[in-house]
Order: structure tokens, then sequence, then C-alpha cells
């Protein structure tokens, strides 16, 4: 247990290459995106240049308290999440402060930021920000099954809940991640992350088209900004949690950028593809294909 | 000798009993009921009760009886 | 001493004598009435408390100067003087309770009454054959007069048929009477009883004759037409002696002819008792006229009683007690209820809602029906557990059932009642006086029972530990009642503070106990600071309260079965009084009520197992039972599941929790519930694990807690009444308790035990906070609130805080819980009853949202302009418990590492080790202290650089939303909470079908329908009634000498 | 002849026994019980009496002698009290009768059904 | 019709427990114990030459007691049932005129009447009848009485007087038993006296007198409360 300054220059130095790399990320998935439909997309640096504006704009609007603290739960959210979980394995420097919690800890610690934003967006008294909430929860809901029913099965497997030993154990080639020993599990998380990344055809909740305004567009400047930083942080920092429970982890930060892009790239890859999905459709489709197949990871065990 | 008797008097006591019960006038029937009485206090006397015998006769054939006969009376004045 | 024959001389002299009283003594003939009762009153209670305090003979009067059996002779032993001092004292009340009756229908009626009671003392006194007879039809007679003290058609049509009917009983009574003389030789009952005449096949039919007369007096279901219409139709005070005066002579009749034909006929009287029980019983529950209704339930209770003398033989030198216990109940509550019913003198049991006029009144109504189902402190509550543990020891479990089944269906119809009387909404309250006369009575029979209960407690075995201290307490805050709040309020948490004391030092070392002791104790503190914020005098509230904290408390001390099933009562009893105070409460205070009986009855049965297996009283005996193991421990854990309801058992909870007063639901939510927790971690401790029965139970428990939490989230997700949202929640945390305690590892105790506390704390904060808000604003429905954050800031924060912590968000204390979930249900192998676990946890996330959003968030409505933030008194003790959430989650380890060492020993492995701040399992670690530094600092970190990048914002109107194309108008169109969860409604919403409540539904439709058949054999018709009777004893005959 | 005598008691109740269950009538329903009652009478006596003994009454007899002379006297005591006992019901209810009809107008003991359930 | 079919079955049955009863009663050639002991010591410790009376008064007394009780009671409630007022003693009430030769026979034969009444019961304890048959018998002349004349109003207040004290002094002697003599309602109050005289047998003549008197004044009160009750209009 590290509480040093040091550790927390390092953790800061994780932390501002996470959210970079998650801004580049994201215009990378745009321009990919726009290429498929046909157009040119946004300039790489895009992300950059909207963060510095919204950052800088001069009148910010509040609805009160909570719609100010808001977006602090949620950037905590997604920064919590980046500090309980270790990036790049086999050096402590980049463990950050997993050591105060396990797996455990970084499931329930989505919920801090998701609980945030709802807070916020609700004071904003804007209809459209609760239904997009209700919806979304909704839609989390069932996402979360096949992700506990993997997460139960990997615990199972390895008969640790600790990430590092998870990722520990899948050290050794290609052939000893999970994705191939436990291939049942790895479907399920991957289908529900799906629909955790909130992309096509999950993506009711932001619903960008036919909805015009809700919770992004009611925050706007430095909120919108906190919240931007936010999603790079989160983005990064899921794929990463994916990262190192299924694809053996990654023992340098090249390793890591690689396959968090991959596993990113999976989800918009999807979206692409599919249409849009009612939210009761989605609630059902999460409990039809990903929970079997969670079950069935299961089951292989018993 | 008093078997023969004991037979004509349970007998006609049934007889009484069963005019009693379904014969259609009121007043016959309350006599019939009063001689059923009657019959039996002769059958306590034909068992050395005559205690018995006088206690059924007077109270049983008589002032039971003529009870019945004074409800009676007073439900047919009202029926009038 | 004065002879007992002086009640005979007496009060006939006294009778004759009145008619001597010319116009002009008119009025001395109401007072001569009363002295002369009074004076039999004196004569048989001078006997009683001889025979109590001296140990002397049986005396014996004979009269005419000769022994018997050659004359009459009359017996005044220790039995004969309680009967005969509780029918003379019943007749003295009662003849001061008819006071004007009797003087309005002049002498005559007095003179009946004197002879009536006489008469009734003959009977129980005589130890002659014929006498006896001789005395029962003055009895009847003199009762078939006061019947028409009611000059109604109704009274007379039910004297006619009690007429005739006891016309036919008598005659076959002369008939086995006279031949029992031809086969003895002797009248006198000594005589007949040592006889033997059940023995030969050619004198068993006197037996016969002599047992089916006395047994057609006590009004055996089916025959007993003629019964009921008396009670029905007669004047309630003259109900009351025919259910206290006669009832009570013709069972000590039964009683004293027993012997009569042998041990095999005791098992048809047991039979005919137990028929009549249910069968009365059950055709209470359709009734609704309070006359008919008591009739039934006198009728009941007499077949209970016969059916105790049935089994005399099983229950051996217990049987006096537990006959003792249940008469004494029946005849003072019995009693009173006819003279209550006559005071009100309503033709339904809905205008019994008039007694709410009169506190007092209700109170002595509430205590009849509770010393009637047999709650403590009265005897019967005594009797029932003496012979329920009794027959188990026999292993009668046939009989059993019965009794707990027919006192079950004695409580539906006699709770609907108490309930309509206290809460139903009815337009005429008929008016009724309150005369001195009649009050005097009801108050002597209701503190009868509270006398004999106290008195007889030590009488049962491990009763003398029954701590009376607190109901002391509660006594008290009666006799106060009429003070304002604040005051009532500090002696309450007074007394409670001062219990605290008095008990910590008995529960050190204790922890277990002394957890739920803390969560009770500090609980109703908590709770009842909120208190203050009432005005006016609150009246019944705190005797209620306190007393529900008695019982709670109680089961916290007891160390035997008896103590701790005593104080379960005393709880439920408090509880349901205080549940029943919510303004639209009635139906579910009657459900819980029903529920709870229900379980306390499951109870009764698994405790009465368990100390038949060992004749052991302590708790321990819990651990050792050997007769019907698995039976036992489902039975109670299915008893201790009504309180925590689980699914099944559930549906009492959301009405309730959710109708009561803002600070009855904290306490009965928070922490009532917790007893029901309490009950089964003390049973899963005891009870044998490693049997097969114990295991599948669990695993059956597990399931269940799964399914209820999924349930019970998910039902409140779809709730639009915020405190029923909360009672849902309620449901599925409970649902994760009883999970965690069934995985029966030291995780998942540890897991249970975080979740109790939790959900302690949080819920006592959202019920209190929310419940103020519930009050405040009128309305229950969250769609009608909405921007209260912006009125209520600080219960804004303490919901949010709550609500951190039921999500199991971390750094809250809410996290502790999953965390070690994950970690027990992976360490025990319980995969998919997780997965539903968690699966559950997310869904709770749903109503937690719709919660705070609906409440605090969104538009504020126009008419909640002016509101301002709900009483100091509600949030003082909300952020005391906050304050203990913080704790709790900043230094888990000062709470969870005692417990864990304190399971340690119960379990063989000890999984979780603690390294300072730091837990570890086999599994994975969690470090509660960290995560709230790391949280702490980055949150504030964070805050600091938005604060910095944002310094001048700018508060805006609350209209002034980015809308598509105009701005909304109107709050109401724009706060979005109503149905919210539309889609997911309809992608799952099947789950929640409400198939438990439509279960129950049918059942409870099914028993009213068949009670609603089974009574048209009471078509009316008094001839049907007399076929009854001959029917009653052709088929008796048939069954017990005909061979069938 | 006891025998004979004892079954025409029997007879008698069960004659009265009918009158009761099956007559529509009040006043033929009390007629049934004066009937049930005067056989339990004779049903009564009879049990007292002894084959060829004479009435217990002591004016020729010896007390000495009595208990060999004489029939059962208890039963006859009993009958003494039963009869009058009767009187005493049948009375009450005659009396109830008077009362009924003025209700309803009527005897049939059919349209007494006020009370049910 | 099934009604009856099934009280015919229903009788069928007690038929069957009558025939049990039947069968069990098997005659008697001696005495049962009890009647024994009256039949040796019945003259000698209660002094009545009529067994049955001695049994009636003395040796159960108290059903006797009880017995006297029910007529009480019965007399009682029908008075109090049929509103017994003072106005149906309003001598212009009767319609019915009688014959002038049963009311000319009723003042001839009532008196006797009465005094066979008096001779029965003060007999009681040496020939067969007592209280209760004499008690029949006076109330029978009242009722002859009340037919001669129905606007004979039976004087409540005499009845009332007669049954009271004699009902008391029943009680009375009852308790006098216990004070001066073995117990209540003790014969040996009043020396035995000879077997077969009138003044003999103890208390059991004063007895039964009083209990005539009162029998005879409780069902006279019956039969004029039931002959003198108005068909109230209400």
């Amino acid at each position: 247990m590290d509480y040093s300054i040091t550790k927390f220059l390092w953790t800061l130095l994780g932390l501002f290459i996470v959210t970079n790399w998650g801004m580049l990320m994201s215009s990378t998935m745009r321009r990919i995106g726009a290429r498929v439909s046909g157009r040119i997309g946004i300039p790489w640096y895009q992300p950059w240049v909207d963060l510095v504006k919204l950052y800088s704009l001069r009148t910010q609007l509040t609805h009160g308290t909570m719609f100010y603290i808001g977006p602090v739960f949620r950037l905590m959210g997604g920064v919590g999440m980046f500090l309980f979980l270790p990036m790049v394995f086999g050096n402590p420097i980049w463990s950050n402060y997993s050591f105060s919690g396990d797996l455990v800890l970084i499931l329930y610690f989505q919920f801090f930021g998701m609980l945030g934003m709802a807070l916020g967006a609700g004071e904003g008294g804007q209809p459209y920000s609760a239904i997009g909430i209700s919806r979304g929860l909704s839609q989390f809901t069932t996402i979360e099954v096949p992700m506990t029913l993997a997460v139960i099965s990997i615990a199972i497997q390895y008969h640790t809940l600790s990430i590092s030993e998870i990722v520990a154990a899948q050290q050794g080639g290609i052939t000893t991640w999970t994705l191939w020993t436990n291939p049942l599990a790895t479907a399920a998380a991957m289908l529900s992350l799906l629909g955790a990344f909130g992309h096509s055809p999950f993506n009711l909740v932001k619903a960008p088209n036919e909805i015009p305004i809700g919770p992004p567009t009611e925050f706007h400047g430095t909120f919108l900004g906190v919240l931007r930083t936010n999603s790079a942080i989160l983005h990064v920092a899921e794929a990463a949690l994916f990262m190192n429970l299924f694809f053996g982890g990654a023992t340098s930060w090249f390793e890591l950028i690689i396959k968090t892009f991959l596993i990113y790239f999976w989800s918009v890859f999807v979206g692409t593809v599919f249409p849009r999905f009612r939210i009761e459709q989605s609630v059902r489709w999460f409990l039809k294909v990903p929970t079997i197949i969670g079950i069935l990871a299961i089951i292989i065990f018993l | 000798m008093f078997i023969a008797i004991a037979i004509v008097i349970g007998v006609a006591s049934l007889i009484g009993g069963y005019i009693a019960i379904h014969h259609e006038k009121l007043s016959v029937a309350v006599i019939a009921s009063g001689l059923v009485s009657l019959f039996a206090s002769i059958i306590f006397l034909l068992l050395a009760a005559p205690d018995v015998a006088m206690t059924e006769a007077s109270i049983g054939s008589g002032l039971t009886t003529l009870i019945f006969f004074y409800v009676l009376n007073k439900i047919r004045q009202r029926n009038d | 001493m004065v002879g007992p024959i002086y009640i005979i001389a007496v009060a006939l002299g006294i009778a004759f004598f009145m008619g001597l009283f010319g116009k002009s003594l008119k009025n001395l003939s109401e007072w001569a009435m009363l002295a002369g009762l009074g004076f039999m009153t004196y004569v048989s209670g001078q006997w009683l408390l001889e025979f109590m305090s001296n140990n002397r003979a049986v005396e014996t009067i004979f009269t005419a100067g000769f022994k018997p059996p050659y004359s009459i002779n009359l017996q005044m032993g220790s039995i004969e003087a309680f009967f005969t001092f509780i029918i003379n004292v019943v007749g003295f009340l009662g003849a001061m309770y008819l006071f004007k009756d009797l003087k309005k229908t002049g002498p005559n009626a007095m003179m009946v009454y004197l002879v009536f009671i006489m008469s009734l003392n003959v009977v129980v006194m005589t130890r002659d054959m014929f006498n006896l007879f001789v005395f029962l039809e003055v009895g009847s007679i003199a009762t078939a007069g006061l019947i028409l003290l009611t000059k109604s058609g109704e009274a007379l049509q039910a004297g006619m048929k009690y007429l005739i009917a006891t016309g036919i009983i008598s005659g076959v009574l002369l008939i086995g009477i006279i031949f029992a003389y031809y086969f003895s030789g002797s009248l006198n009952i000594d005589d007949l009883l040592a006889a033997n005449m059940g023995a030969s096949k050619t004198t068993v039919i006197a037996v016969f004759l002599i047992y089916v007369s006395i047994i057609l007096e006590l009004k055996p279901f089916p025959a007993n037409g003629w019964g009921i219409d008396v009670y029905t139709a007669a004047n309630p005070g003259i109900g009351a002696l025919v259910s206290a005066a006669t009832a009570s002579a013709g069972f000590y009749v039964l009683y004293k002819l027993l012997p009569l034909g042998g041990a095999e006929w005791l098992n048809y009287i047991a039979v005919i008792g137990g028929i009549t029980f249910v069968g009365s019983n059950l055709m209470g529950t359709k009734q609704d006229r309070p006359n008919r209704l008591l009739g039934y339930s006198s009728i009941g209770q007499i077949g209970l009683l016969m059916m105790i003398l049935g089994l005399s033989d099983i229950l051996g030198e217990k049987m006096m007690i537990i006959a003792f216990g249940i008469l004494i109940s029946h005849y003072a509550a019995k009693a009173g209820l006819f003279w209550l019913s006559g005071l009100i003198q309503a033709k339904d049991i809905k205008g019994w809602a008039a007694l709410r006029k009169s506190p007092f009144l209700l109170f002595l109504f509430g205590t009849f029906v509770f010393a009637l189902i047999g709650f403590p402190p009265f005897p019967s509550f005594f009797g029932k557990w003496e012979l329920i543990t009794t027959l188990a020891a026999n292993g009668q479990w046939a009989w059993m059932v019965t009794i707990l089944a027919g006192s079950f269906i004695e409580g539906i119809y006699l709770f609907r009642w108490l309930g309509y009387a206290i809460k139903l909404d009815h337009e005429d309250l008929p008016d009724f006086k309150i005369e001195w006369n009649k009050i005097f009575p009801i108050w002597i029979m209701a503190i009868v029972l509270y006398a004999v209960g106290v008195y007889v407690t030590p009488m049962v075995e491990g009763g003398m530990f029954i701590n009376y201290l607190p109901l002391m307490f509660v006594l008290f805050l009666f006799a106060i009642d009429f003070l304002p709040v604040y005051i009532k309020n500090t002696i309450s948490i007074g007394g409670i503070i001062w219990y605290m004391f008095h008990i910590y030092p008995v529960l050190e070392g204790d922890l277990l106990r002394l957890i739920f002791a803390g969560i009770f104790l500090v609980g109703g503190v908590l709770t009842l600071m909120a208190g203050y914020s009432k005005k006016g005098t609150r009246k019944g509230f705190y005797p209620m309260a306190m007393m529900m904290f008695a019982g709670l408390i109680g089961i916290i001390e007891a160390s035997t079965l008896i103590e701790f099933f005593f104080s379960w009562e005393l709880m439920t009893a408090g509880s349901y009084f205080l549940i029943i105070r919510g303004k639209r409460s009635m139906p579910h205070g009657y459900s819980y009520m029903l529920f709870s009986i229900g379980g306390a009855y499951a109870i009764l049965f698994g405790f009465a197992l368990a100390f038949a297996s060992n004749f052991d009283t302590s708790l321990a005996a819990l651990g050792s039972i050997n007769l019907l193991p698995t039976l036992a421990y489902t039975l109670l854990a299915v008893g201790f599941m009504t309180k925590t309801a689980s699914l099944g058992l559930h549906i009492w909870l959301p009405g309730a929790h959710g109708e009561a007063e803002s600070d009855v639901s904290p306490m009965v939510s928070a922490i009532l519930l917790k007893a029901g927790v309490f009950g089964l971690m003390i049973l899963f401790l005891y009870m044998d694990r490693t049997s097969v029965g114990a295991t599948n139970l669990l695993y059956v428990l597990g399931w269940v807690g799964a399914l209820t939490t999924l349930m019970g989230n998910m039902s409140a997700a779809f709730q639009e009444d915020a405190k029923r949202l909360l009672a849902y929640s309620s449901v599925a945390q409970l649902g994760y308790i009883l999970f965690a305690i069934s995985i029966m590892s030291q995780l998942g105790w540890l897991a249970g035990f975080t979740y109790t506390i939790n959900h302690f704390m949080f819920k006592a904060i959202l019920f209190l906070v929310v419940g103020g808000i519930v009050a405040k604003l009128g309305t229950h429905y969250m769609y009608e609130m909405g921007g209260m954050i912006k009125k209520m800031p600080f219960s804004f924060i303490a919901v949010l805080v709550s609500i951190i912590v039921i999500g199991g968000i971390p750094p809250l204390s809410g996290f502790a819980g999953k965390w070690l979930f994950y970690n027990a249900v992976i360490e025990k192998g319980w995969y998919f009853q997780g997965a539903i676990i968690f699966f559950a946890g997310i869904i709770a996330f749903l109503y937690l949202f719709k919660l705070i959003h609906s409440i605090f968030l969104g538009q504020l409505k126009d008419n909640h302009r002016n509101i301002k933030e709900i009483s100091a008194w509600i949030l003082v003790p909300s952020y005391i418990l906050i304050i203990g959430i913080m704790i709790f989650s900043a230094f888990p380890q000062y709470i969870l590492q005692p417990i864990g060492d304190m399971l340690a020993p119960y379990f063989s492995t000890e999984t979780l080790v603690w390294e300072g701040t730091k837990a570890t399992t086999s599994l994975g670690y969690w470090d509660g202290t960290t995560i709230m530094i790391v949280v702490a600092t980055a949150f504030l970190l964070l805050l600091a650089w938005l604060l910095a990048l944002s310094s001048k914002t700018k508060k805006i109107e609350q209209f002034n939303i980015v809308f598509a194309a105009e701005r909304p108008f109107r709050p109401e169109t724009t706060h979005v909470s109503y149905n919210i969860y539309a889609g997911y409604k309809k992608a799952l919403g099947f789950l929640i079908t409400p198939l438990v409540t439509a279960f129950w539904e049918s059942m409870s439709n099914l028993v009213l329908e068949f009670a609603n058949w089974l009574r048209r054999i009471y078509g009316g018709s008094m001839q049907n009634y007399a076929i009854h009777v001959v029917l009653f004893i052709v088929v008796f005959y048939l069954i017990a000498l005909g061979g069938l | 002849m006891e025998y004979i005598i004892i079954s025409t008691g029997f007879a008698l109740m069960l004659l009265g026994l009918w009158g009761i269950l099956s007559q529509k009538n009040l006043i033929k329903i009390i007629l049934g019980f004066t009937i049930f009652n005067t056989g339990i009478n004779i049903v009564m006596v009879s049990i007292g009496y002894v084959r060829g003994k004479a009435a217990p009454i002591l004016d020729v007899i010896k007390p000495s002698e009595a208990a060999s002379k004489i029939v059962d006297p208890i039963p006859q005591a009993l009958v003494l009290t039963a009869i009058v006992i009767g009187l005493g019901v049948t009375a009450l209810m005659l009396v109830y009768v008077l009362k009924l009809h003025r209700e309803k107008n009527s005897l049939d003991i059919n349209s007494f059904k006020d009370l049910k359930w | 019709m099934i009604k009856k079919i099934l009280i015919i079955g229903v009788l069928a049955v007690v038929g069957l427990i009558f025939f049990d009863l039947f069968n069990a009663y098997q005659g008697n050639e001696s005495l049962s114990k009890t009647a024994n002991y009256y039949a040796e010591n019945g003259a000698s410790q209660v002094g009545a030459a009529n067994l049955v009376t001695a049994i009636v008064v003395t040796y159960r007394g108290l059903d006797t007691l009880g017995e006297v009780t029910i007529l009480f009671l019965t007399a009682a409630i029908i008075s109090f049932i049929l509103k017994f007022r003072e106005e149906d003693f309003m001598p212009n009430r009767s319609v019915r005129v009688t014959s002038e030769l049963l009311d000319s026979a009723a003042q001839v034969i009532v008196p006797v009447i009465f005094m066979v009444g008096v001779y029965i019961f003060m007999n009681g304890h040496l020939t067969p009848g007592g209280g209760f048959q004499g008690g029949a018998v006076i109330a029978s002349g009242v009722l002859l009485m009340i037919m001669a004349n129905p606007n004979f109003g039976v004087s409540h207040k005499v009845i009332a007087v007669v049954e009271s004290i004699s009902g008391i002094a029943f009680v009375l002697i009852g308790v006098l038993g216990i004070v001066l003599a073995g117990g209540f309602l003790d014969n040996t109050l009043l020396p035995l006296g000879k077997l077969g005289d009138l003044f003999s047998a103890g208390v059991i003549p004063v007895i039964y007198t009083f209990v005539g008197l009162k029998v005879g004044a409780e069902l006279s009160n019956i039969i004029g409360t039931i002959s003198h009750v108005q068909n109230e209009k209400n």
C-alpha cells in the first residue's frame, strides 16, 4: 500500500496517457465509421479542439448544485475505474491503486459515474434527460447479467477475483488467454460489452438522431468538457478491464494501446452493421443469447 | 291378564299418540294427547306406581290439556 | 366459613321473597338481587381463597342428613370453588350490566336471573346425577326466559329453538340416567363413575346417552344452530352469561363425568371438540353480525376446551393449567365482548367503528380479541403454549395442526373485526351511551385477563423467567397517555436509553445479541426522535411502540423458548397497532396480522417439537431437535420469514409499511424486520446443519432469498407510491439477508450482517425522510412531487447517501455487502442464485433513480413552491445515521472483524482475514479505508478542477431548458416520472405478475366460500335444528357403538 | 308385562320424536314433546318395576319385610319430578307459541326463519 | 319428501338405540342397592309410610326444591313474557257470557276441590299423592273459577303472597335442618311420630303442605296469566 507522492504522480501520468489515448481512439473510430459510410470524417485532433473550446467557454449555466456536481461524479466514475485498475502488468508503477480492491470494486465503481450523470441531468429538469436515463438504466440491468455470469465463470476458473492475479494466470503466450481457455465467458462478456459502450444497436440511450437533446445537450461548457474527458478515460478503462480479464492483459503501454483499440473497435464494428434496438428489444436480447452463453460458461465448471 | 291389559292399553296409547300427531283438528289432537297421558297413568297403576299415576292423571292429562286449550283458544281469538 | 348450601338457600330465599314485595317495595328487588348475587360470590370466593391458601380436604355437603348415595350430596373442592366463583362473578357483574333491563322487566325477571345463576352453581357442585339433570333443566328454562329480556321476534324464535333442542336433549339425558341407575343401582355420580359401565356391551349404551346429551348441551358443531341463534338474538348481557357462565358450568359437568365411560370415549370427545373448534370458527369468517360472530367464537372455544378434555389422558397433569388458561381467557373475553356489543348495539361488525369515539373501550376490545387469540400476557397464551408443547411431547401432530388451524381461522374474523373497529371508514357511526354500570363489568373482565395472565406466568415451565419490566413501562405509558407528545416521547426515549445501560452488561460478550440489541434500541431512540415533530397527544402511539420494543428486546434477552415466543407475540401485537394507525392501513394491518399469526403458529409448532425432543425449555433446545427435525426447521424458518416478508409471505409488507405513519414506517421497516432476521440467525446457528433436511432447507431458502430480492426490486421499480417503493425495497433487502445467511459460511453471514446493519441505517433514513416529505406534501405519489432538492437540500443529501449505500456503490458501506456476496457466492458455488442476486442488485438502480429523481429532481410543482424543509426532528436522527454509515464505510474492520471472529467458531473455516484495514479472502481483497481515502481525494481534486474552470456559473430559471421548439409551461407535463420504466415493464414485467397475491386471494376465497357453503346448514328452521340434534346422536351412536 | 310396557314407552318416544321432527304445526310439535315425555316416564317407571311386587307404600306392608315386597320407589320419585318439569316446559313452550303466533300470525314452523347463517 | 325419508332413517337408528336399551333391560327380580336401603330404613329414618314421598321430600329433597323452582320460574317467565298488566283485570273486558249453571256449580264445587287438594298434600306421606298432585287439584279449582266467570280476576297479589311465603318456608325449613339437625332439608327437625299417623314423618307433611300451596299457586298463576292475557296490538 503505497500512498507516496511519487505513486500519485505516476498515476497522474498514467491518467494523462489514458485520456489522450482515449481521445485519439474516439476520433479514429469516428473516422473509420465515416469512411465506412463514405464520408471523410473529422480530423484526428478534433477531440482536443473540442475540449479546449469547451473548457474555455465563458458562460456556464447551471440548474443547481446537483447539476454542478453531477459531472464531477461522472468524471470520478471514469477516473476511479482507472485508479482501481492495474493498467500494465508486472509494473507496480502502473498498477495504480488497485491494491485497495479487486474486480468487484471495479464492477461496482461503474455505477458511481452513472449515478452522478443521472442525478446531474435530472436536476436539469429536462424531460428527455429522465427518459434517456430510464432507458439507460433499463438496458444496463440486463447488460450486467451476462457480464456477471462471465465474471463468476472466470472467478471459478482462476479461483480469484484479483485482476492482477487473473492477468498473471494468462501470461505465457496467446493460448493461455481467457479467450481460448474460457471462450464462453469471453463471448458472454464481449456481447455485454456492446451494451456497455452504447454503440448501435444499443445506443437508444443516447439516441443521437431521434432525440437531439438529452443529457449531453443539457450540459455544456466546462460541464460538457468534463463529460468528454470522462468518456475518453472510461472507454480506455473499460477496454483495459476486458483486456485484463480475457485477453492476457498488457505488459507494456504499447500492448495496452493495441489491445484496447481492438476491443473498442469490436463494438464500433458491430455498431455499423446492426440497426438500433428499441429498449424492450435490447433488454430481451441481453437476457437471451448472451445470458445463455454466460450460463453455459458456468455450467462447464460445475 | 295384566299382559292383556298392558297390550290393549299400550296399543290404545299408541293410537292416541298417532292421532295427536296426525289429526288435522288441533282440538282433537290435544284431547288425544290427553288420552295418551290417561292411558299412561293406567300403565303406571299396572306398574304399582299409584303416586305417579295420580300425578300423570292430574298434571299430564289434566292441567297440560287445559293449558293447551287455553292457548288454542287465545290463538283462535286472534285469528278471528 | 359460610356453607356452600347457603348459595342455594339464599338465592332461592331472595327469589321467593321478591314475590312479597308490593309496589312500594318494588325498587328494593333489584338491590335484593344484587345483594343475593354478591353473597353467592362471597361464599364461593371465600371457599376459593380457602382452597388456595390452605391445603384442605374437599368439603362435602350432605342434604337431608344422610350419606350418599342415599341422599343428594354436593361437593365443594378447589375446582368447584373456582367454577362457582367465576359463575357468580359473571353473574354479579352481569346483573350490574343488565341492571336497567332487569328493572324495566320487573322483579319476575330478577327472580329468573337469580335462580339461573343459582342453578349453575348447583350443576357444578352436585354429585347426584338426577339432581344434575333437574338443575340443568332449571338452567335451560331460566335461559329460555332470559332470552326474552329482548322483546323481539328474533328472540322469540331463538328461545323456541332453544326449548325444542334442549327438550330433546334432556329427554335423552333422562333415559341415559335411568338406565345408568338400572345398571348400577345408584344415582350418585361417584358410584356411577365407579360402576365402569363403559366396559360392558350392554351397559355402555347408558354411558353413550349421558355423554351425548352433555356434549349436546355444549353445542357441538354442527348440531348447534339453536345455540347460535340464542347468542344472536338474546340481549348481549344474556349472551355473556350463556357464553361465560353456562358454558363454564357445562364444561365442568363434562369434566366431572369424564371417567364415566373409560378412555376410548375420550377420543370421541376430542374429535367432536376438534370439529367444533374448526367448524365453528370457519363459519365465523363469513359472519358480520357481532353477536352471532361471538356465538360462533364461543362455541369454537368450548369446542377447544372439549377437545382438551378429550385429550386429557395425553395431556396428563398439564391439562389443568391448559384448560384453566384457555377457559379463563374465553370466560373473561367473551363476557367482555358481549357486554361491549350490548353497549354499541350495532347490527353489523362494521358498526363497531363507533368504538373509536372512546379509546378506552377500544383498548378493552383489543384486550379481549388478543386474549381470545392467545397473545401474551393473557392466560390463553400460556394455555396454548402448554397445550401445543405437551401434544408435541406425545407426538400428537394431527391435534396440533387442528388447534393451530382453528385458532388461525378464529384470528381471521377477530382481527377483521378489530380492524373495522379501529380503522373502518363508516359514514354513520352509531351513537352509544356509556353508562358506568355497563363499563365497570367490562373493565373488571379486562383486569381479570391481565391479572390472571401475570398470575399464571410462573406456573408454566420456563415462564418464571419472563421479564415483565418492559411491560410495566408500557402500562405506565398507558397511564400517562393524556400527556402531550413531547413529554411522552422524552419518557420513552429515556426508558429505552435506560434499558440500554441496563442490558449492556447482560449482553456484553454476546456480539450477535449485542448487534441486534443495538439495532433495536438505538434504532428505537432515533426513530422516536422523529416523534418530536408531531403535535397533540398522539393517543395510543407510545404504549404500542414501547410494547413493540419490549417484545423486540425480549427476543434478544430470551434464554428459553417460551420467553422468546412470549416476546415475539408481544412484538407482533405492538407492531400491529402501530401499523394500523396509518390512514389507509386497515386491510394491510389485517393481512400483517394474519401472516403474523400464521407465522407465530408455525414457530410455536417448531418450538414445541424442539421442546418435546429433550424436554428442554431453553433456546438451545433448537440445537437438538430429534422429532421431525426437518419439519421443525422448516416451520421455524417459515415462521420467521413471515416477519422478514420473504417471497410468498411478503404480500402484507408493501401496504403495511407503505401506509403506516411517517415515523412508524422506519420502525417497522428498519427495526422490526430484523426480528425475523434474528430469529433465522438463531435458528441457523443452533440447528444441525449437517443433516440432509437442513441442507435442503438452506438450499431452498437460498433460492427463496434470491427470488425475493429479484421480485422485490423489480416491483419497487414499477411503484409510483414512494413509500411502497421503499417497502418493496425492504422486501428485497431482506431477501438478500435471507440468501446471505442461507449460505451458511462465515462470508455469507458477514454479508448478512453487513446488509442487516446497512439496511437498518439506510432504510431508517429513507423512511424517515421520505415519510416526512410524503406527510409534508400530502401525497404518496412520486409523480406529484418533483424539484424538492431546492426546497429540501438536507433531505436530498440524506436520500442520496442512502441510495449510494443501497446500490452498493463504493466507497460507501453498501459495497462491503456486495463484495462479501461475490466472495461468498463463488466460495459456496451458488452461482445461479448469485447471478440472480446481482441482477436484482442492478435493478435496484431503477427504483433508486426513480425515487431520488421523481422527488428531488425534475420540475418543481406550482403547489409546492412554498414548501419548507422537513422537520429538524426527522433530519437529526437521519444525519446521526449518516454519520453511522460513514463510519461503517470508512472503518468496516471495526465492526466486521469482531463479527467474523464471533462467527468463526460456528463455521469450520475462517475465510476472511483482516490485515489492518484490508480484508482478504481466498478469492479477493478489499480495503474499505483506502478506497474511501482514494475516492475522497480524487473526488475533491476533480471538484476543485471543475470549480477552478467554471468559477462564474449562472443559475437559471426552472423552465430554462434546452427544449426542441418551445418552452414547457407546466411542470406536470415536463416532470417525467409516471411509468418511467414502461419499456422495461414491457420486456420483463411478466416477472412480477402478482401470482403470490393471486394465490393467497384464491386461498382466502376458497376458505370463505367453503364457510359460506357450510353455514347453509343453519337454514333457520327450528325443526331442522332438532333434526340436527337427533342426527348428531344417531351418527355418534353409529360411530361409537354401531361398529361403523 | 313390563317388557310390553317398556316397549310401549319406547314406541311413544319414537312417535313423539316423529311428531317433533316432521310436523309443521307448532302446537303439534309441542304435542309431540308431551308424548315423547310420556314415553320417557313410562320407560322410567318400568325400570323400577319388580315383577309381582306392590306399590312402595307401607300401610299394609310391614317395614321390616318391605324390601322383598315392594317395587323400586326411586324411579317413581324421579318420574314425579320429571312430570312436573315436563309441565313447566310445556307451559313455557305454549306461551312461546302464543307469542310467536302474534308475531307472524302463523303456527307454521317454517315461517320463523328470520335468524339464519 | 326426501326430508321425511331422512327423518324416518334417523328415527330408525334411534329405534336401534332403543332396541339396544330394550335388550339391556332384563326386568328386575329384586331391588337395587339404594332402593333396598330405602325399603329397609325409610320407615325408621323418615317415618313416612309412602316411600315415594319419603324419597321425594327427604332423601331427594333438593330435587324437589329444584322442581318447585322450575314451576316458579315458569310462572315468573310467563308473566313477564305476557306482559301481565293491571289493565288486563278490567272487569268490562270480557264479552263472553257464561252459563248460570256453570257459575253456580263452580261456587259449590270449588271449595270441595280445594278441600280435596289440601287433603291430598296433607296425606302425602301416608297415601299416594302429595304436594304436586294436591297443588294441581287446587289449580284446577282456580281454573274452574275462571271458566265459570271469565271476569274473575285471579288475585295476583294473593297468589304471589301464598307462593312467596310457602317458598320461603320451604327454604327456611331446609336451612333449619342444617342448624338444628343433620343437614339441609333434614327431616328429623320434628319428631318422626308413629308410622301411619297424620302427624308423623317429621317435617314431611309441613314441607308437602308448603309445596302443595306453592305448586297450586304457581299453576294458578300460569293459568291465570294465560287466560287473562290480552291480545296486545303491537
